[in-house]
């Protein structure tokens, strides 16, 4: 019954290992498949649960284009629910977050629903019989949370979330809160939107390609040079020992640490002004392990699809239409630090994203051309997008954390590894071979 | 704008469209040269009832972050301003909040319209409340913090790489 | 030959008796099958031969999308004629309304029509050989009124008005029609149109649904104790004697008149303040029947599918998009009653219906989060809307006049009988079952 | 405008602008202790040319309607408004119509954005021409008319359940 | 406006204003009477960086071919503005740029809100920047030069049968 | 692939003799299709070569959606290059013309591309092995030019430009060229572009359209007595002897020059005030060829799909969507004439064209009307538009010039026999008879 039933789109012949027809970004009908398939049919990541740390918090967001609310019961337990009345669909929350809440009462004829999504009352109850369970909130067929990840599946049939996370997507994970003393993150210092007139796919590739930084960032280098990419990103291919690595499932990163030249160069500073953070990370994981927790810093990867670990902010790709797409981000605060800390964090998140900041509106520009770039017929001939930058020095390899499975591959970081990482798994998932 | 003299009215609503017009034009050298060393530039991320630098904001520049984005902006490398998009904004409204021996409180409604040339060619809406704080200086009025309120703040926001 | 041939809408199976599913009111195939067979194949409301009194006066309209104007001709016909030009199409009227035309000529080639949609000249006669009858304005299949209420059907083929309409459709309008000393309409104090970003089908509901009220206009019941709707809405489920009806053809309503608490509750004021318009009742009706007038009121009532007969308002129900509506209001002002009275009813209008009134907004925002609610996958599962509201207390009855033809249902004025009833007919069109 | 004295300007404006903001900031209290007692509140269905009541109006208001209005407004249950709408309005081109002993006649254009943040969360536009008819009391000026005629009058219109 | 007495301020203001809607009005003879006889009306194609007459411009009039554009409007059968387009436009920002013994620079941002009543009934926007060149003569101010630069000007534009 | 493979447009049942229908203009897989069948698989206007006069200089352009850069290169060549970049696509260059360039560079990865869309160097080379002619600009299946005026095919198996072009429209641009006393144009005013929510088949037909000038463009008739048009289109039906030409291959002409009363006409002028540009074109062409160029002046055709010869004006009819069309023109300047000459060339194109003109608005709003009037169902069965006028008195003829094929019909200047050589073309195309 989907949109999409008749001349069916032909992904195989669409993905090639080495190039993609640029068709996929524009075709109205690929984007309903993507709804359907990756965003209804898989995993996506929906919020972290720090974002409702207290009973009746709760924040909206929307799975594909289905709107849903993740909210804080009171038991402690996190729901994912469809945001709309179990009675006619009228939407429960129309703002992006709050708190404080014991129930979502619908107002259009008041029926109450708990935390939980069961419907509490309604008014004039006898104009129902019997039981109402079947009028409890809807929700995703699976929710399964990884850390404190809450990640849902709409359809139900996507099979475990550690399938889809596997041992690489764990540890990226884990990468990003070993830099929190405590194990923890804090986030809650808001989700800022940039929107972008470009197809949704331009930013898993664009947030993990290390190749565009000299060119496209070019103004970000010269205006404040010695940012922590000058060594990892800025600097000549040859002396550039980062990484870019396809971690299989889609997962891809680019690993910066190998490429830095000092510790710390991911937060922008030095040992000295973060003494007591430094001294936090050895008390909870040994002086060894925290020094190299200050040299290699947080991940820059992908979760497929819409999760980006962008080191110290996490960011989801938000797609509206073939042609529009939000890129949200928020600060990956850390729990167990001092204030200091975190305000430096969210400071340097300011820089980094969002539609104001020093990187994200360059992306944003390159990713609309692009989407004019592509205004082309289906048939077009030559239409595609190169991926094969780096095919021949790319390395078979079991992930960076040695917790691969043997699907990882490894490249240099300005090669296209990652991209063709993302576009096998997208070919996969589209002709259904996951 | 009562409790104003007419010179003093003509004076700030001068400086108001002056600022208004360098921005305008993307002349990024001329609008530095309004500043005062603590200048603070604030566009808040929702209503500006909270202390900047507590939650995110659009944008946060003391002197310092605002210096690197008009370095940035004059490296004529920055693609999202690549070429300047061509706009104009309308400034209305105009109330005195707040006077002291040297400095004004001004506040007024804008409405900005942006071409974004540089790759969609859309005209682009910004709208919504700027506060100005201005100082009197020998060389005359300057600005020392320009906090800008958008209406739809709360929302997604198309590329913000201009001084608005 | 539409656009919906290939993989085409299952009703049968979104369609259901007690919900149905949340996809029709945002797929847009369903859109265009509903402009097909609603409003092309089927009797549509025009609009009243009283807004267009005098020969040359006329009004524009739409039958789903296509554009008609209405016009009273020179021998005093109403006609409904394609607002398009004959030769090319260009549109010949492109305001509201209009009077003392003669004819309508095109801005194009200076054709010019007549009244009844007659080709009467055209520049450069010796440009066409032979007769150019063919060459008239196009007209709906059928066009038929009832009591002035000019209705039109674009294929031709919906059978006769009067079976559209049957008793109880015809009974509605004529209660209306007795509100007049002389059973006469006097339409033309303007259509206000409040805009809406949902889909048309809500308006249905929602202008017939009994259950709303003191939730989605507790702030009216709050703000202005005593209207008309405290005793026949507001009141506590078992104390309300209104009630919810279903005539059967998709006409539904909800009848108040058996829920009021006082005579002429339904205009806001009392027998003494209208002495001349009782009297003026009674003159025409006998006292007994101007009583029960008096009491009774006009009826609350949707024509399907864009007629609303609401009370002392007459509404279209405009379809734009899938995701846009126009509701259209214009005051009932009667023929025969004298201007104050008339002017009251207007008053009312501006404060019940149009989009700074103090009703209608409401449920238009509720719309609206409907419609954001329903941004969901054709194939999810638990999209449903639940109709199940009092079908365990519904009674079939002829119908409130007595004039039923057996497929009437009667249930509480909060039942969902209403939306039964327009969904069962809906299922019906949408199937060709009709 | 011409035919007052600065001041007289300067209060007018003031008193315009404040009117404004109250409205944008749905501070409908504040906004009421502006109104005379015989207040009249216009929005026609199309340019004012016409008896207010004897055709179809946007609004309408007498000072009883319009009370009841904002009293609607205040219950926090009026859904339209909930939340009330983030919205700045532009006022402009300020003319003097007409002056008596005691009542300004007042014309200016606006432009009014509104974030419907009820439900589509889009940015909407408002535009038109205003009429505000000032009275001096002994608490200084008092709006006893206002007259809002928008540029699409004519056309269907998204919710007004604000102060426009 | 700085450099201008309080008089001299309200005089161009109201000029301007009392311009602009004589245009919005579609009172063309009205408006035609604030026209010198050397008057220059140009809307450039982009921004006004070149000589008008050596490359395309959305409107170059002379005052010979601005009376025939007026003409062609008051014929009736002009049918890209039959009816007129109901329209307001908001005019702020005003900065004088020189002045001379007999003549006022004036310039200022602009946004016009059409609705487009011939066919589409949409809601247009137009915005950009005027430059006025007042003369002061027997019969008070007149307009000699007015130079329209739209925010869009680089675009396709929509019909611009109106006075800009 | 195309998005229109099922339930396919039946073209042969839409588009017959005397009539097509209204839906040609509305239908979105209409449009789909002619972007496909026109503008991608047949020969499209592109530019002329004498805008870009020097090397490095460029300009952009849309074949149907398409986006492209038409520039000089260091030999001398003009190349037509598909605006995207090889490698991702971005677009490379996004204003509408410049000059002075010696490469074009991507902003997302800074590949360097030649002025002949050869890549010539990328960042980190080591990452690529083997050649990279694979990475080339894409350009269209073929281009080739008549005279300066660029055309391209896009699928590349569209035949000779020649045969496409024909006799008759060769000899119409050979016409324009003439008016040069060196036989070259000197485009370069730029191109106006008036914005139209219509399709873009309103423009060939209504650029070619004789028979309304008395009634859309009553107004400029009024304002301006005595233009060129006067006697050649104003003038009573049958004084006038202007002509209708349908030169086959969807080329069709008003040839106005038999109906000028005077030398000079189509200039607004007359001999004394160019006598500079009479002298020369008699120096050229020999005193008699001058008299006759001087009476004749420029033609008034369209060159099918997209390119209208809108005497003194060279216009470019742009799809943008089925809803939505720009308008294009630029003053057809000439090479080897005083400036004082192209001045008035210009003048009087501000007059004819352009949004703020006295001609095209009142165009552009019938358009409209147009689209506004075929909101139509494309089932509708009265949605015809009419070709008939002048079919009766239609003459076969070779073509205006004696250089026709046989195809070529002629009628009186207000007759339709430009429309229906434009639709006949039309259908051939769409249903694959050419
Ligand atoms: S729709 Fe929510 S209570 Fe009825
Ligand atoms: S289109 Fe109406 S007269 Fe030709
Ligand atoms: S996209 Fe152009 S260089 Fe990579
Ligand atoms: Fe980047
Ligand atoms: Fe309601
Ligand atoms: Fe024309």
């Amino acid at each position: 019954m989907s949109a999409t039933d008749s001349n069916a789109v032909d992904y195989r012949r669409l993905v090639e290992d080495r190039r993609v027809h640029g068709s996929l970004y524009t075709d109205a009908r690929v984007f309903e498949d993507e709804l359907d398939r990756i965003f209804r049919r898989g995993w996506v990541f929906v919020g972290h649960d720090s974002e409702i740390a207290n009973e009746g918090d709760w924040v909206t967001r929307r799975l594909g284009r289905e709107p849903v609310i993740m909210v804080r019961a009171g038991d402690g337990r996190v729901h994912v629910l469809a945001n709309r009345c179990a009675h006619r669909g009228t939407m429960l929350c129309w703002q992006d977050r709050g708190g404080g809440r014991r129930s979502f009462q619908c107002s259009y004829h008041g029926w109450v629903f708990g935390l939980d999504g069961r419907l509490r009352s309604l008014p004039g109850r006898s104009g129902f019989e019997g039981a109402l369970e079947r009028l409890d909130l809807a929700r995703p067929g699976q929710v399964a949370s990884y850390r404190g990840f809450v990640f849902a599946n709409q359809s139900g049939d996507a099979g475990p979330l550690d399938d889809h996370l596997g041992p690489a997507g764990k540890a990226l994970i884990d990468r990003a809160l070993a830099l929190s003393p405590v194990g923890r993150l804090a986030i809650g210092a808001g989700w800022v939107g940039q929107r972008v007139a470009s197809n949704w796919k331009m930013w898993p590739e664009s947030d993990n390609d290390g190749y565009h930084l000299a060119i496209a960032h070019a103004s970000l280098q010269k205006a404040v040079p010695g940012t922590q990419y000058e060594a990892a990103l800025f600097s000549p291919e040859l002396d550039n020992t980062s990484q870019a690595r396809d971690h299989g499932r889609g997962h891809v990163e680019l690993e910066l640490r190998s490429g830095y030249d000092r510790e710390l160069a991911w937060l922008g500073t030095t040992r000295d002004k973060v003494q007591a953070y430094a001294d936090a990370l050895a008390k909870a994981h040994g002086r060894e392990m925290a020094d190299r927790l200050l040299w290699d810093g947080p991940p820059h990867a992908l979760i497929f699809p819409n999760l980006f670990l962008g080191e110290m902010n996490l960011a989801i790709i938000q797609p509206v239409g073939p042609d529009e797409t939000i890129h949200y981000h928020t600060p990956l605060l850390l729990d167990g630090v001092d204030e200091a800390l975190n305000r430096r964090i969210l400071r340097q998140s300011e820089a980094a994203m969002g539609p104001a900041s020093f990187f994200l509106p360059d992306d944003a520009v390159i990713a609309e051309r692009m989407q004019q770039g592509w205004r082309v017929d289906r048939a077009t001939a030559d239409g595609w997008v190169d991926l094969g930058r780096g095919v021949a020095r790319e390395r078979r390899d079991g992930g960076g954390d040695g917790t691969g499975d043997g699907a990882g591959r490894v490249g240099h970081v300005s090669d296209e590894t990652t991209n063709r990482g993302f576009w096998r798994h997208y070919r996969d998932v589209m002709t259904g071979r996951t | 704008m009562i409790g104003l003299s007419a010179e003093e009215r003509a004076e700030i609503e001068a400086f108001v469209f002056r600022e208004a017009r360098l921005a305008d034009e993307a002349d990024y050298a001329g609008w530095e040269a309004l500043l005062t060393d603590d200048m603070h530039y604030w566009v808040p991320f929702g209503p500006a009832g909270y202390e900047a630098g507590a939650r995110m904001s659009y944008i946060n520049d003391n002197r310092t972050r605002l210096a690197t984005r008009l370095r940035q902006l004059m490296t004529g490398h920055r693609h999202a301003q690549t070429p300047p998009s061509p706009m104009r904004r309308i400034i209305s409204n105009l109330e005195l909040l707040e006077r002291t021996e040297r400095e004004y409180l001004v506040a007024g409604n804008f409405a900005l319209y942006e071409l974004s040339a540089q790759a969609t060619r859309e005209l682009r809406l910004w709208a919504g409340r700027t506060t100005w704080r201005l100082r009197r200086t020998d060389d005359g009025l300057r600005l020392c913090r320009k906090v800008v309120e958008l209406v739809n703040a709360s929302e997604p926001q198309w590329s913000l790489a201009f001084i608005i």
